[in-house]
């Protein structure tokens, strides 16, 4: 719980703020990829450098561009006329807020039970790898299936109409 | 606060309440969507947090589940915009509050 | 290898050079400041080397590009004109920076600064000579990846923040192709980590760093991994945007792509930032198929490391460049075709002639095998393309 | 003698007829394989059905050579190969061939006429675009017929029978096109099948009787002494023994396969086939199949004859005089119908008949050398006669009226010469033809006959007619002035040089059946030929020398005053309808058989039809429309019951469920977003409810 910790967290949930409440959607993209970044950071202070160099890979490399790309395609980088916001916002943000007291108070109320501090665990890159192909290949093997699948279907649905008519 | 773990555990749970917030309140599909990878990284530094400070960290566990949920999440973000794109193109619009023909 | 203890211990320390003079310079302080003002010194070494190189390559390519087209290149400032690169840099930076009056400010500043950051991450994990690494990390080649995939979104942010066609087309064409052979780059990597198992760095330069008959065990040298090498090769010059992928640039399409609307002393950083990320890519592919700062031959092992890991460097740069003056641009539906058609297709081909070659064991037959696969696939592949296009007269549509 | 009971594989036997099975399969083979070939294939078509059947005549041969070496040697003329097709319980069902001089002289005949005329087809069909075909069920043909001719159970005769049956059906119709060819195609196979259902009758009530399918089986075959034995103990109704029941059963079978009276009908339809399957079929082989039959069942025939010392027949059976009967009427109606024919084809079908009719009638009064003697020469030069009918066909232009012809003895000589062999052969001149000696051992045999005198009287007439209508065809033909159209031309050598050979066999064989070299006899019967020139100036033979000599030169003097190079116009009337017209016209309408047949038998089946249609609609019909009528009405009970009563109900609580779910559906309003508030709404109501539960 160093100086690290409180800065990341602070990069984080501003990122994460921003990218809720700004107008501009590109802004709003951007400002989740910080927030992306910053969880990245947390993985890598949680000593997990596979997960946080996969998740700068996969979440700025990719799912914000994919997002970015998205944006443009709607024109979402017009602002919107009627406002960003749903018209139900006021029923949301309870809700949301709800959700927050809920975890909180579940995280609080089991605090105790909490181990206190754990040696940086002993695992390398290897380790994983051997995990992916040894136990985990069940899991592995669906998700490369599962990656087609969305790929294929991904393409489908954003086909132009006329041409999957053919 | 007594452990290191609570710490991220609050974290995450901001995190995840500014998403479901996000997805709540936004207007636009594409920020609902982030709001929903947003919730899915929160729980993803949970599974981290967790496994970092459990007494077995050489299983793995909670690292794997973090790394697929990455790469499922990967999959989620091509389809949902996907979707998104191809309904703009169907409706001229990404307004979820215009988006209600299958109400009942 | 009958050298004598002097010469042997004269290339020993020729060969850590740089490691000693940190270690001398550092051991005036304090044991616990050392690792942090190691890394300092490092960074700064890099910082000022890699900058160096850009001046050096830029006059080098203007020259070779002149020889090429039959002129004569920059030849006024110094002797040859080599102290053009440091009148460019007191040109640009004494001019005018120049910002859309629509622009978006804030990311028309950040975008080139995260470019020029996410390029010079890369450089912590490459080994660039033996000990010489910042960073050795256990995920390194991931590392370099995931900051490899950071320079999109800057690439992106240039586009968009300029607010004008031009920068924007630009961008989006950058990220296009940056992506689809990232693809590429990531799954012709795949085939050393294969074979390696390992992403660290300095294990796969170690790997190669053997030598039977004298003769380096270099990736390059296997089928898989010549082929490999092929694709990674044709991926990093899409991926640095270098001709001919050099679309997103494309002046007589684009004015000058993404960083149209850039001057001054950014224009300058992104173009640095173009050029770092030609080496660093440069530098990985070195360090992957090319045995890194290992000597092509167990004779020249006197000879520093890191001159072999430079001269590697540049003999790729040199590639480069003769390429930049030899081929023609693609268009951009050959450029995507080309990605997922034929280099994807036959880099995940190549991943399986790697795990075959993995789990053959030693002998001629893997050779064979190796070979025959992917030559077959090559000529099968081409084949099928060339069949599918239509070689006919160009038809204008509103030219006639 | 040589048996195998169970095994397929003959070890002891010879090996003439350990690959006697060969001789119908590589026929079949082949067809099977022409029937995979395309339509272009024509020569490699031919090729294959013509070589196959050469090799089934080299198999053929040797056999028959083989049997004629054991003859001469004195050894056992009868090899069997009998193996177990299924069993059932007890009874097991056998299959099995034969080799006797019986089957050997008859498959190296059908081999070897078959083969002519195969080749001569070559020609004839060489312009059909459905040669491959033709070829294919010639070849079908071929080999089913000597399955006919090689069985040694009844049951695969049966089978090969109807496989002959089924062939024929299919070439007779194979123009079918011609809606006429189609209507005989059905006609022959339809008429044939009254026979054949006796036929399937005999078959069975022998196999009930006799507990065996096979004919010869060491002893214990039907139609050796044990089987008959049993089968003259046997006593059917109307005073008949069972062996003499069913062989008129089997010789029902027989009549409809070869044409005799009352199921003649449809073989003179059948020359609407092409007139290589006319030759092959309807005169050569599978007419005569029926009169091989009988041959083959004559053991049960005759069962229960008495026997002179001698080994002679010294009586007759029930079965035998049937026989004998039906076979001299049939020859005596054909003939009369022959000479008012105007088809050159049909005045041949109906000479067929005629002829078959001999042969009964010849098997019936002197055994089986008799009639098979006038089989096999029948078959020579009744196939002569076809092919050069056939090739007078050819030359003018497909026309088949002999009126259209005349003249043709310039034109087509080759063909005039065979056909006038053929012709002659047929009447029986003296002496130098084959046709001679058969019929004559005939007419003798029904002239010695002790029991029934009326057959001799009607066989004389049958002869003078068949001089008579053959002179009046051949007067019409080849004589007189060309009256048709175009120009006649003769046939090409392929089609000619079978004809050459067929002459000179109808020529040569007869001497193998000499009353001097009664050879054909002895070697049917088993027992050794001798030569004695005195039997042809014995007082008996000049006398019936004279008598058959009086009747051709009768019959030839009759036609050719009536016809002799007459050239009548196509238009005028015959001769003969000038002298006696209501005669001319019954006999021109074929005696009214055919008429008969539709007033009496198909319009019996029309009126039964009709009652059974009667029935279908009325009757059935009238309860199956009761029995729905009443469940329409329980069904329209049952729909007033579901729309008052249940229905009501029903939509009664539809329409309170819908005015809720109004309600509830509001919260449904297609908002992706109000749906996450609901469930996050849910997810803090369940923590919530935990937190109190776990705070007591």
């Amino acid at each position: 719980m160093g100086i690290m910790f409180y800065l990341i967290a602070a990069i984080t949930l501003a990122g994460a703020l921003a990218a809720m409440t700004l107008k501009h959607l590109v802004h709003a993209a951007l400002a989740v990829t910080v927030a992306f970044a910053g969880l990245a950071l947390f993985f890598l202070n949680l000593d997990a450098q596979f997960a946080g160099f996969a998740q700068i890979l996969v979440y700025i490399g990719a799912v914000a561009i994919l997002v970015v790309f998205a944006i443009l395609l709607t024109r979402g980088s017009e602002l919107p006329k009627d406002g960003v916001f749903s018209r139900t916002w006021f029923v949301g943000l309870p809700v949301a807020a709800g959700i927050f007291a809920v975890l909180g108070w579940a995280v609080i109320a089991s605090s105790k039970a909490l181990p206190s501090d754990a040696p940086t665990p002993a695992v390398n890159v290897h380790d994983i790898g051997v995990a992916l192909v040894g136990r985990y290949v069940l899991p592995l093997e669906i998700l490369a299936l599962l990656l087609t699948a969305a790929t294929i279907g991904a393409v489908m649905v954003a086909l132009h109409e006329k041409e999957r008519a053919k | 606060m007594s452990s290191p773990l609570t710490g991220y555990l609050v974290v995450a749970a901001l995190l995840f309440s500014i998403g479901l917030a996000g997805a709540l309140v936004r207007r636009n599909a594409i920020m609902v969507l982030i709001g929903i990878e947003l919730m899915l990284n929160a729980a993803n530094l949970n599974f981290i947090a967790f496994w970092r400070y459990s007494p077995h960290p050489e299983a793995l566990t909670g690292m794997m589940f973090a790394i697929f949920s990455i790469a499922v999440a990967a999959a989620e973000a091509a389809v949902g915009l996907g979707l998104v794109i191809a309904i703009h193109r169907h409706t001229g619009t990404t307004d979820l509050d215009k988006m209600n023909r299958m109400r009942g | 290898m009958a050298t004598s203890p002097v010469v042997e211990n004269l290339s020993t320390n020729l060969d850590q050079i740089f490691i000693i003079t940190r270690d001398w310079l550092t051991h005036f302080l304090p044991a616990a400041w050392r690792p942090a003002v190691d890394v300092v010194l490092s960074v700064v070494v890099i910082v000022c080397v890699f900058p160096g190189l850009f001046a050096l390559t830029t006059v080098f390519e203007r020259k070779g590009l002149g020889r090429i087209q039959n002129r004569l290149g920059p030849n006024r400032t110094g002797p040859f004109g080599f102290f053009q690169p440091i009148a460019d840099g007191i040109k640009s930076l004494t001019k005018e920076d120049i910002v859309p009056a629509s622009a978006d400010g804030v990311l028309h500043f950040l975008a080139p600064v995260i470019l020029v950051v996410a390029v010079f991450m890369g450089f912590a994990v490459l080994p660039m000579g033996r000990n010489m690494v910042l960073v050795d990390m256990d995920a390194g080649l991931l590392f370099f990846f995931a900051m490899g995939a950071s320079t999109e979104l800057s690439v992106f942010m240039a586009g968009w923040s300029s607010r004008n066609k031009y920068s924007l087309l630009g961008a989006m064409r950058a990220i296009a192709q940056m992506i689809s052979y990232e693809v590429v780059l990531l799954l012709s990597s795949v085939s050393v980590v294969m074979i390696t198992g390992s992403l660290r760095l300095t294990k796969i330069v170690d790997a190669q760093n053997q030598y039977s008959y004298g003769l380096p065990h270099w990736y390059i040298f296997t089928p898989w991994g010549l082929a490999a090498f092929i694709m990674y090769a044709i991926a990093a010059t899409a991926e640095t945007n270098r001709s001919p992928f050099d679309l997103p640039e494309g002046e007589s399409e684009l004015v000058a792509g993404y960083h149209t609307e850039y001057s001054g002393f950014k224009f300058a950083l992104f173009f640095l930032g173009e050029y770092l990320a030609m080496f660093s890519i440069s530098g990985l592919g070195t360090t992957l198929f090319l045995g890194g700062w290992s000597a092509p031959l167990e004779v020249f092992n006197v000879v520093p490391s890191w001159i072999w890991f430079f001269g590697k460097v540049m003999m790729s740069i040199f590639v480069f460049i003769w390429m930049r003056g030899t081929l023609p641009r693609l268009r951009q539906d050959q450029l995507m075709n080309f990605a997922w058609k034929f280099v994807l297709p036959f880099t995940l081909l190549d991943l399986l002639v790697t795990a075959m070659w993995r789990f053959m064991g030693e002998g001629w037959l893997r050779w064979v095998v190796s070979t025959a696969i992917l030559a077959g696939a090559y000529v099968l592949m081409g084949r099928v393309s060339m069949y599918r296009q239509h070689f006919a007269p160009r038809k204008y549509r509103y030219a006639d | 003698m040589i048996d195998q009971t169970t095994s397929l594989t003959p070890q002891a036997a010879s090996t003439a007829v350990g690959i006697l099975w060969l001789i119908p399969a590589v026929p079949i083979v082949a067809s099977g394989v022409i029937a995979l070939l395309k339509q272009p294939r024509r020569k490699l078509s031919a090729t294959l059905a013509i070589g196959a059947l050469s090799f089934s005549l080299l198999l053929a041969i040797f056999a028959f050579v083989h049997v004629v070496s054991n003859w001469a040697a004195g050894a056992a003329t009868r090899e069997t190969v009998n193996f177990t097709w299924f069993q059932f319980g007890n009874s097991a069902v056998d299959l099995g061939w034969i080799l006797d001089p019986l089957s050997a002289i008859m498959a190296v005949m059908v081999c070897f006429v078959g083969l002519l005329i195969f080749i001569y087809s070559t020609g004839y069909m060489a312009h059909d675009e459905n040669f491959t075909r033709f070829f294919c069920f010639l070849s079908l043909f071929a080999g089913a017929m000597l399955g006919v001719v090689i069985a040694n159970s009844i049951l695969l005769l049966f089978m090969c029978w109807e496989l002959v049956g089924l062939t024929s059906y299919l070439l007779i119709g194979f123009w079918y096109q011609k809606p006429s060819a189609a209507a005989a195609a059905k006609k022959a196979f339809i008429t044939t099948r009254v026979g054949d259902i006796f036929f399937l009758l005999g078959i069975v009530w022998l196999f009930a009787q006799t507990g065996t399918l096979l004919f010869y089986n060491h002893g214990s075959g039907s139609m050796e002494g044990l089987a008959l034995g049993g089968l003259l103990t046997q006593h059917a109704a109307l005073g008949l023994t069972a062996a003499s029941a069913i062989a008129l059963l089997i010789f029902a079978g027989a009549a409809g396969k070869s044409g005799q009276l009352p199921l003649h009908v449809w073989l003179p339809d059948a020359m609407e086939g092409p007139t290589p399957v006319s030759a092959l079929i309807h005169a050569a082989t599978m007419v005569a199949a029926g009169v091989y039959l009988i041959a083959r069942v004559y053991p049960l025939l005759s069962a229960g004859m008495p026997l002179t010392a001698s080994g002679d027949a010294a009586g007759t059976t029930t079965a035998l005089i049937v026989v004998t009967w039906i076979g001299a009427a049939t020859a005596v109606f054909a003939a009369l119908v022959a000479v008012a024919q105007n088809d050159i084809k049909r005045i041949l079908a109906y000479s067929t008949i005629s002829q078959l009719g001999y042969m009964m009638a010849g098997l019936g009064l002197g055994g089986v050398a008799v009639g098979m003697f006038h089989l096999i020469t029948h078959a020579f030069f009744k196939a002569l006669l076809f092919l050069g009918a056939g090739s007078v066909i050819h030359g003018c232009h497909e026309e088949q009226d002999i009126r259209r012809m005349g003249g043709l003895k310039t034109q087509m000589r080759a063909t005039f010469l065979t056909y006038a062999v053929g012709m002659l052969a047929l009447c029986g001149f003296p002496l130098v033809f084959s046709g001679f000696w058969s019929k004559d051992a005939i007419l003798e045999a029904a002239h010695n006959s002790a029991y029934i005198k009326g057959p001799y009287y009607l066989l004389i007439f049958g002869a003078v007619l068949t001089a008579f209508y053959m002179t009046r065809q051949v007067s019409y033909v080849f004589f007189g002035k060309w009256r048709g159209h175009g120009h006649p031309h003769e046939s090409p050598r392929v089609m000619t040089v079978p004809l050459a050979i067929l002459a000179l066999f109808a020529v040569a064989l007869g001497a193998i059946g000499t009353p001097a070299w009664p050879w054909f006899r002895a070697f049917l019967e088993g027992h050794a030929a001798s030569i004695d020139i005195h039997t042809l100036f014995e007082a008996d033979f000049a006398k019936l020398l004279a008598t058959s000599t009086v009747i051709v030169f009768l019959g030839l003097g009759l036609g050719w005053l009536l016809y002799g190079n007459k050239s009548p116009k196509p238009e005028e009337p015959d001769a003969l309808e000038k002298t006696a017209p209501a005669i001319w016209a019954a006999l021109r309408d074929r005696l009214y058989v055919d008429e008969l047949y539709s007033v009496t038998v198909i319009a019996f089946y029309y009126r039964w039809a009709s009652v059974a249609d009667w029935l279908d609609r009325r009757v059935w019909g009238g309860i199956v429309a009761a029995v729905a009528w009443v469940f329409k009405m329980s069904a329209q009970f049952n729909r007033l019951l579901d729309m008052h009563g249940v229905d009501g109900t029903f939509d009664k609580a539809c329409e309170e469920l819908s005015t809720g779910g109004g309600i509830v559906s509001r919260v449904q309003n297609g908002r992706a977003q109000t749906y996450l508030r609901i469930l996050a709404f849910a997810v803090i109501a369940l923590a919530a409810i935990l937190i109190w539960s776990v705070k007591p």
